[in-house]
Formats: structure tokens, C-alpha cells, sequence
């Protein structure tokens, strides 16, 4: 059983390193904004099969607190980062 | 044993390439971003080292706090370039 | 324009720092390499001492017992670099307030999840994973949450009440280890029977400090009374 | 050679790569950048050094100074911030001069 959730949280690291891809694409901000924050919830669900694969219950913790404090940044994106793009798109 | 080895290179080779695109990259926007996703290969790194505590402050502070500072000052500064009439490249433009 | 010569001159300076830092890296490498494979470093007398620490996480009992003066001269550093900012000018405010019913609503629901998941790390910090840091950058990111769906913060809060929450850990920190430097005869040497209480009330009052210093570093200037930009 | 060294070496590469973009790069905010890359470095090399212990157990004294080190870290990057935003507001732009080899 743990090495079908370390093979899996294997998996779920390969899918992150692809998921590299598009945030080096892009091509409009908010598509790179979104593969990080598909970073997050990889990084949640890997952190989740880890904490049955090593053992280790307080890893659930480190994944909670993933999953809260992702909206900030997603948030912060919105809020700051992307009006301003949206503005200057509307000035061409 | 091998999955342990397999997880433990991929984990390196993320870590160091993202440091080198992150540092190289022409866009501004692209490069805090590329930050964000550092600090999360980084918390599970930590997690490998087996320091759940450091993981907890990385989560805490990579996955909240310097995306969202760094994310404010870029708009800012592009704000400042703007009302100065500087040329400045925006973030997310070719 | 670049002349010819001084673009030569570019290029070199280029490689030569590439050789340089080479040089670092292989020295660095070398030097990692060459330490002892094995090597216990501080871990038995840490776990000699847990007994007498009043906790049961270790990493707690390292910050807040065994080297609590760090953690008191990081509260100050926190500290000056929130006066750093703060003497550079005031918080911007923003021009127009737009209601976004949205993120009103994400907030409402997230800021008090956070502010449960900060006290929760704070309470599971003796025994397990978690502790004052932790718990005061979710609750700072609460706070920044809350700052950045442009509420409005009550003028009154802005002026003393903020520095007195500011001030709080260190005031804390450093008011429980001159106490117990003229009882116990040294400075943070808790009684190993007290020693929990202590590091909990110390903890409590950090966790808040750190929390809003966070949050305020991140408003990037002194805090006036509205919405922020 | 034994995983914990290995990212212990990531950590001496980490920093290396950071110390370089901190030289070469002119724009204010890469150079923050830099300077943070350049600290995960460190604190990799100190958990990592921290791991070499013989039982399952590793040291947590380091654990506990990376803690600190981090929030000191996302601080001093604050702090940083602001003083490019000053550096911006006051003279337009936010670059130190590219003038290699006056």
C-alpha cells in the first residue's frame, strides 16, 4: 500500500514539473497565475499521499494550510496585478 | 527505494530549473510567478527532508504572503511607470 | 550606443564572473563533500533536555526554551523592519472603493477559517508541527486578505491600538525573561514545572504580533484609515 | 553519496545561480528575486547538513533557525519592496544604471 501512495505521489510531482510548461507559455497572465494555483492543488493532493506513504500525520497540516493561504495569492493577483493588465488592454 | 531516488532527483531538477528560469526570465510577471512555484516545490522539499515544521512556515509564507507582496509591488511600480510617463514593459506583453 | 570595445569589455567581465562563480560552486561543493557522512550535531543534548522544556515539539522547545533569545532579537528584527517601511511614507488609499460581492462573500467565509487555522497551529505547536511563526503568517494572511477586498479599518484601530499589538510579543517576550532573570536568576530560565504555561503565553502574544507586523509590512507604509491600494 | 548530501549540493547550486543573477541583473526587483533564491539555497544546505544524523531522528536546532530565518527573510523582502517603490517614485525608474567596466 505505501509504495502505491509513493508511486502516486510520484505521478503527481511529474504532473506539477509538466505544469511548468504553461507557466513558462503563458501567453496572458492569468494563464500563468492559474498554473500555479494548479500547482497548489498538486502540491495539496501529493502532501495529502505522502502523509499515508511516510507516515507522517501532521503532513495534513502542511496541506490545510496550502490549501487556505493559495486564495491570497490568487486573490492578490485579481485585486492588483490584473486590472492593471486589463487596463492596459483596453487603452489599444 | 528507487521511487524514493526517482522523487527525490525530479524534486532537484524542478528546484534548480525553476531557480534558473525564474532568474533569467525577460517578463517581470512571469518571474514572480515562477517564484510562487518555487516556494511549493520547496515546501515539499522540506517535506523530504523530513522538517514538517519548516514546511508548515514555507507553506505559510511561500504560498501566501511573498506572492501576494511581490505581486502588489510589481502593480505598483507599473502604476508609478505609468503616472511618470516612463517607458516601461507591462507585465504579460511580448 | 555601445562601442565596440566596451561591449569587449562586457563579454569579458561576463565570463570572468562565470569562472568565479564556478570557482564558488565547486568550492562550495567541495566543502559539502568533505564534511563527516555522519554527524549528531546538536540532536541528544536537544533531546536530553525535552524532558525539562515543557513541551513536546521539539523545534518549539528549541525556539522558545533552548534559544529563546533568538526568537526575542527575530521579534525586534520583525520590528525594525516595519519601522524601515514605515519611515519611507505613508500607506497609499485608494481613490475609488468598488463593491465586488464575490470576493466580499470569499472573505467573509475565508479570514475566520484562517484565524481558526492560525490559533489551532498555535495551540498543536508544543506537541506537534506548528507554532508561533506558523500561526502568525496564516493569520497575517488573513489579514492581508481582508486588506486587499479594500475593507474599510476603523480610524481608532490605526493609531495606538495597532502599535500596542505590535509591540505586544516583544513586550512580552522580553517582559517574562527579565521576571524570571530576578526570580530564577537567568534570563528565559523557565521552572521546568511552569515551563509549558510560559512558553504557550509568550507564543500567544507573538503569534498576534507577528501576525499584524506581517500584514502591515505588506500594506508597504504607514496605515492611514481607508481603503488600500 | 547519500540523498541528504545530494540536496545539500542543490542548496551550494542554488545559491550560485542566485549570487550570479544578483551581479548581473540591473532591475531592482530581480535582484530581491536573486537575494531570496539565494537564501532557500541556505537554508537547503542547513536542514540538509541537519539530516546526517544516524537514526531516523534528525537535528532540529537547524530546522529551528530556518524558521526564523524565513520570516526574517519575507521581512527584510518587505522592507525591500518599499525601498524600491521610493527608488522608483524618486528618479522614474527602478534600475540601478548599466554601465559595466566604467
Amino acid at each position: 500500500m505505501q509504495v502505491i501512495y509513493s508511486a502516486m505521489a510520484l505521478f503527481l510531482l511529474m504532473t506539477l514539473v509538466t505544469g511548468l510548461w504553461r507557466i513558462l507559455r503563458g501567453p496572458t497572465p492569468a494563464d500563468r497565475m492559474l498554473a500555479a494555483q494548479l500547482f497548489g492543488t498538486t502540491a495539496v493532493a501529493s502532501l495529502l499521499l505522502l502523509a499515508q506513504a511516510l507516515d507522517r500525520p501532521h503532513l495534513r497540516d502542511v496541506a490545510l494550510v496550502f490549501a487556505l493561504l493559495a486564495t491570497v495569492t490568487a486573490v492578490a493577483f485579481i485585486r492588483r496585478a490584473w486590472t492593471v493588465w486589463e487596463e492596459e488592454q483596453a487603452d489599444e | 527505494m528507487i521511487l524514493q531516488w526517482l522523487f527525490d532527483s525530479l524534486l532537484i531538477i524542478a528546484l534548480l530549473w525553476l531557480a534558473w528560469r525564474l532568474l533569467g526570465s525577460a517578463d517581470l510577471f512571469k518571474a514572480i510567478v515562477l517564484f510562487i512555484a518555487f516556494g511549493l516545490v520547496m515546501a515539499l522539499a522540506w517535506v523530504r527532508l523530513d522538517a514538517p515544521d519548516v514546511a508548515l512556515a514555507e507553506a505559510a509564507i511561500g504560498a501566501g504572503l511573498t506572492g501576494a507582496l511581490l505581486l502588489s509591488a510589481l502593480a505598483r511600480l507599473n502604476d508609478l511607470a505609468d503616472t511618470t510617463h516612463e517607458t516601461h514593459t507591462p507585465s504579460g506583453k511580448k | 550606443m555601445r562601442s565596440a570595445g566596451r561591449r569587449w569589455h562586457y563579454l569579458l567581465f561576463r565570463w570572468a564572473l562565470m569562472l568565479l562563480l564556478l570557482a564558488v560552486a565547486v568550492g562550495l561543493g567541495y566543502a559539502l563533500l568533505s564534511l563527516p557522512q555522519q554527524a549528531v550535531g546538536l540532536s541528544e543534548q536537544v533531546s536530553a533536555n525535552m524532558a525539562t522544556s515543557g513541551v513536546q515539539n521539539p523545534v518549539t522547545a528549541v525556539l522558545l526554551n533552548f534559544r529563546g533569545y533568538d526568537t526575542l532579537l527575530e521579534m525586534a528584527v520583525l520590528l525594525v523592519a516595519l519601522l524601515g517601511v514605515w519611515s519611507l511614507g505613508s500607506a497609499e488609499v485608494h481613490r475609488k472603493i468598488d463593491p465586488e460581492p464575490v470576493l466580499s462573500l470569499l472573505v467573509g467565509g475565508l479570514a475566520p477559517m484562517m484565524i481558526l487555522m492560525a490559533g489551532y497551529l498555535l495551540w498543536a505547536g508544543t506537541n506537534t508541527p506548528g507554532g508561533a511563526f506558523q500561526a502568525g503568517s496564516v493569520l497575517a494572511a488573513a489579514g492581508i486578505l481582508l486588506l486587499l477586498s479594500s475593507k474599510r479599518f476603523p480610524v481608532r484601530l490605526m493609531g495606538w491600538p495597532l502599535r500596542v499589538v505590535l509591540l505586544l510579543g516583544l513586550g512580552t517576550f522580553a517582559a517574562v525573561g527579565m521576571t524570571l532573570l530576578f526570580v530564577s536568576g537567568g534570563f528565559l530560565q523557565y521552572p521546568s514545572s511552569l515551563a509549558g504555561a510560559f512558553i504557550l503565553f509568550i507564543e500567544a502574544a507573538a503569534t498576534l504580533s507577528i501576525g499584524v507586523t506581517l500584514a502591515a509590512l505588506f500594506l508597504g507604509g504607514r496605515p492611514q484609515a481607508g481603503p488600500y491600494r | 553519496m547519500s540523498a541528504v548530501l545530494l540536496y545539500a549540493l542543490t542548496g551550494a547550486g542554488l545559491f550560485t545561480l542566485g549570487l550570479y543573477a544578483l551581479i548581473i541583473h540591473a532591475h531592482l526587483l530581480r535582484k530581491i528575486l536573486a537575494i531570496n533564491v539565494m537564501g532557500s539555497g541556505v537554508f537547503l544546505i542547513l536542514v540538509a547538513l541537519g539530516g546526517r544524523t544516524a537514526g531516523a531522528v534528525p537535528d532540529v536546532v537547524p530546522h529551528a533557525m530556518v524558521i526564523t530565518g524565513i520570516v526574517v527573510a519575507v521581512s527584510a523582502t518587505a522592507l525591500a519592496l518599499a525601498l524600491v517603490l521610493r527608488v522608483q517614485a524618486a528618479t522614474g525608474r527602478a534600475e540601478l544604471p548599466e554601465e559595466p567596466l566604467e
